[in-house]
Formats: C-alpha cells, structure tokens, sequence
C-alpha cells in the first residue's frame, strides 16, 4: 500500500526547469494511487503532469532524463521516502 | 584520484604538476576542453554551463575510479568548470597516468566519451544565433556506446 | 606545428603553453612519457638513448605533417630527449589541437605508436641486469599497424 | 655499368655500432661487382661482409633495417653518388 505520509524531492534541470518555472520542489505522495503498493517514476510523472499542459508536455518528451538519488534510471524504478528524483534533457557536457 | 567541479578556470600546469607528483608512472596522457568561437553554423560569444552538483560529483568520482580499475591508472583527475565561460576558456581537464601509453590514452578517451553524456551539465550558449541549449549530438551517444562492447585495448 | 631533438629535459608546462599559443583550438591532447624504475623484470637506473639526429628530426616531421592532415590538426608538437636520463624523467611529449576531442586524441596517439616503431632512437638501459639494449617488443609493431588498416575514428 | 668513382657514407648505430666498433665512415664502391649496372643495398651488405665474421653476421640479422637517405628501404633499393646508407636494429625510442 503506498503510504500517504512518503515525501520526496523534485528537481528540474536545464531547458525543464526553464519551461515550468521550478528547479526544486517537496512532492507529497499522499494522492497517488493507493492501489499500486509501489511509488515508481512512471507514477510520479503521471501525477506532476496533471499540474497543466506544459507540465505534461516537458515530461513526457521522449529524451527525458530521470535520476534517482543521483543516479540515472528507468521509470519502473521505485521512489521512497527522503528519496531525490531529478528530471533533465539528455546532458551536453565537457 | 579526485574531481574537482569549479567555477573559476582551470590551471592546467598546477593541475599536470599535481597529477604526475614526485614520481611519474611512465605514461601520461591529458584531454583539455575548451570553449568554441562556433556551434554548428553560428558564433558563440558566451557559454553558461549549468550542472547539478552532487550528481556531477557522483558520476566522475565512478568514472574515475571504473577507467582507473580498467586500464590500471595509478593515478587519474577529472576537472570540470560550471558557471559562465568565456570564449577561449577552459571546460574540463582530464589527466591519466599508467604504466604504458595505450592505457593512459584509452583511459582518457574513455572517461571523456563517458563524461559528455552521463555527467548532469547542461550547456547554453550565447551568440549571434540568441540564447540557446545546446543540443546532445548523436555522435557523442555512439562514442559512449563503444566502451560498452570493446575489449580493453 | 614542430619537432624539438633535445638533451635537456622536457618542460612540459612550456610546451603546452606555446602549443596552444593565444587561442586554442577546442580540443587538446598531450602525452608524456617517463623513464620508468623497472624493465620486464629488472630493475632500471638510468637510460641512455641514441639517435640518428637527421633522420629523427625527418621521421618526426613527417609524422607530426601526416598526423596533422589526418586528423585536421590545428596545431602539434613532439618533442623527444636524447642522451643519458634518469629514472622519472622525461623522454618523449606530445601534443595536438583539434576541434573535437575524438581527432586530439587518436593524433596523439597516431604519432606516439609510429614515433615507437619509426624513430631512429635506441634505449640502452643499466640496471640490476647490468647495461643492455632494450629489445623492441611485438606489441609495438602491432599498435603502430593498426594505423595502416583502421578507419579514421 | 657500375662507375668506380661511386662513393657513399655508411652509418652503424645501437648494437651494430657497438659490435663493430665504427659509427661512420666513407666507402668507395670501385670494387662493386661491374656486371650489374646498378648498385643496391643488399650488394653493399654483401660487399661489407667480407670485412669479417663479425660483419657478417651483424649485417645479415634478420631484423636488420637498413635506412637510405634517412628513410626505411627494402635491399633492393639502389645506390648512388653522395648518399648516407645506415644499418640498425629495431627502434626503440618513444
């Protein structure tokens, strides 16, 4: 059962955080299904675009970049409590 | 063995110096960057590189230390600028030192094929095109994807 | 754009200040080589190294020019010692300016596997196995032909 | 037909220098065999293993490299007036 009392940290990065306006944030999963037991990042992507048009769009352009707690992943990974998950455009460094 | 991500530039003969110490391995191999007059077809005048810090720490400090353990470095540092850069400027300094020459230069390529598109930096350009990000290219993902079948050399 | 034949050690920081000159290309590659302390089995305390100084400088021209249009080079350097050295000091630097990395490095390393199989220099070692002639190693011969068959990368 | 007055710089490096104890010196090729009209490398080997054993057998190591004019050639390259004919071992610098 996903707990209402799990909160993470979001973050947006380069060109995403330039279009929606934020670069970090609280998110409260409070109101996310209670049907799935698992938080994952397809979940959460699912509930930050229901925050309007751009949000939706910005977050499911098909390069986007999840990283949970500094790490790169895929949206089936699972997100808990005190966890950081960051979205961004494919990375242009050195 | 160490990363450094800074805002100023990058001293590349204190960085060299500190790199090789009092006793050289026999083979030393450098990449230096540096900020282009040009992108694609228009010139840039300024470059605004954003990062996320703790992750861009994360990601070279396991490159470092993954191309250190594969090619037998013993001794290797990755420097990365963040902020606004000027033409001419310095971006990243990567040093390798190992026993032969092939090591050393593999390690180097790697970790800068690596770098260019697993570490979270994000460049935007300034210049006669306006303001912009700068775009991945589809080559940089192809040099990355060599390191992942290639024997070592 | 040169090749420097020299007794003296190498200043590695100089030499890669004046190779990159006031404005640098976006991408520079160096290389260094140091007498290493140890010799297949033995140990090594000082290197002599002969030359042929006219072909050397012809054979290191040649290379650096070829080197250069191959890979789109900006600018280059090698500079090689000649004499008696000890252990840790340089023998061999080289650098290339390019404007992508991927042409920096593999210029650098084109020139180093050549320069190993092609330069008239000949190591004669003293160490615990007393004085000898380093033997040339297969290895070498099969890096510097790597170069006759592959693809520019 | 091979001219008498022919003369060339012969050089000797690394071990070859030392086993035979000569680094440069000039050779005068009169006594080439007058049948052949050219002069190549592997007549001036021939020519300069009859100075000894140790000649002989230093300059038909199967590795030898012979340069001509400061480049890499085969035996058969050809000889002439004024030029610097060196004979080494492999190269080991670098």
């Amino acid at each position: 059962m996903a707990s209402g009392s799990v909160s993470i940290t979001i973050k947006l990065f380069s060109a995403l955080r330039e279009a929606l306006g934020e670069s970090e944030f609280q998110l409260n999963l409070a109101d996310v299904s209670e049907a799935s037991s698992q938080v994952d990042v397809a979940a959460i992507k699912k509930l930050l675009s229901q925050r309007g048009a751009d949000w939706k769009e910005a977050l499911n352009q098909p390069n986007l970049v999840h990283a949970l707690n500094h790490k790169v992943v895929f949206v089936d990974a699972v997100v808990s409590e005190g966890d950081e998950l960051a979205f961004f455009p494919p990375m242009t460094g050195g | 063995m160490s990363v450094a991500l800074q805002r100023e530039a990058i001293d590349v003969a204190a960085e060299y110096a500190q790199l090789i110490g009092d006793s050289p391995g026999a083979a030393v191999a450098t990449f230096t960057g540096y900020v282009r007059d040009h992108s694609d077809q228009h010139a840039v005048t300024e470059l605004e590189l954003e990062h996320y810090p703790e992750m861009a720490l994360k990601v070279l400090e396991d490159l470092g230390r993954s191309a250190g353990e594969r090619f037998g470095l013993s001794s290797w540092r990755i420097a990365h600028r963040y902020g606004r850069l000027a033409v001419g400027e310095t971006i990243v300094w990567v040093g390798a030192v190992a026993n032969h020459r092939g090591e050393a230069i593999s390690a180097c390529e790697l970790i800068m094929d690596t770098l260019k598109t697993d570490a979270p930096f994000w460049k935007r350009e300034q210049g006669s095109a306006g303001e912009r990000w700068v775009a991945s290219r589809d080559k940089d993902a192809q040099r990355r994807a060599r390191w992942q079948s290639e024997e070592t050399p």
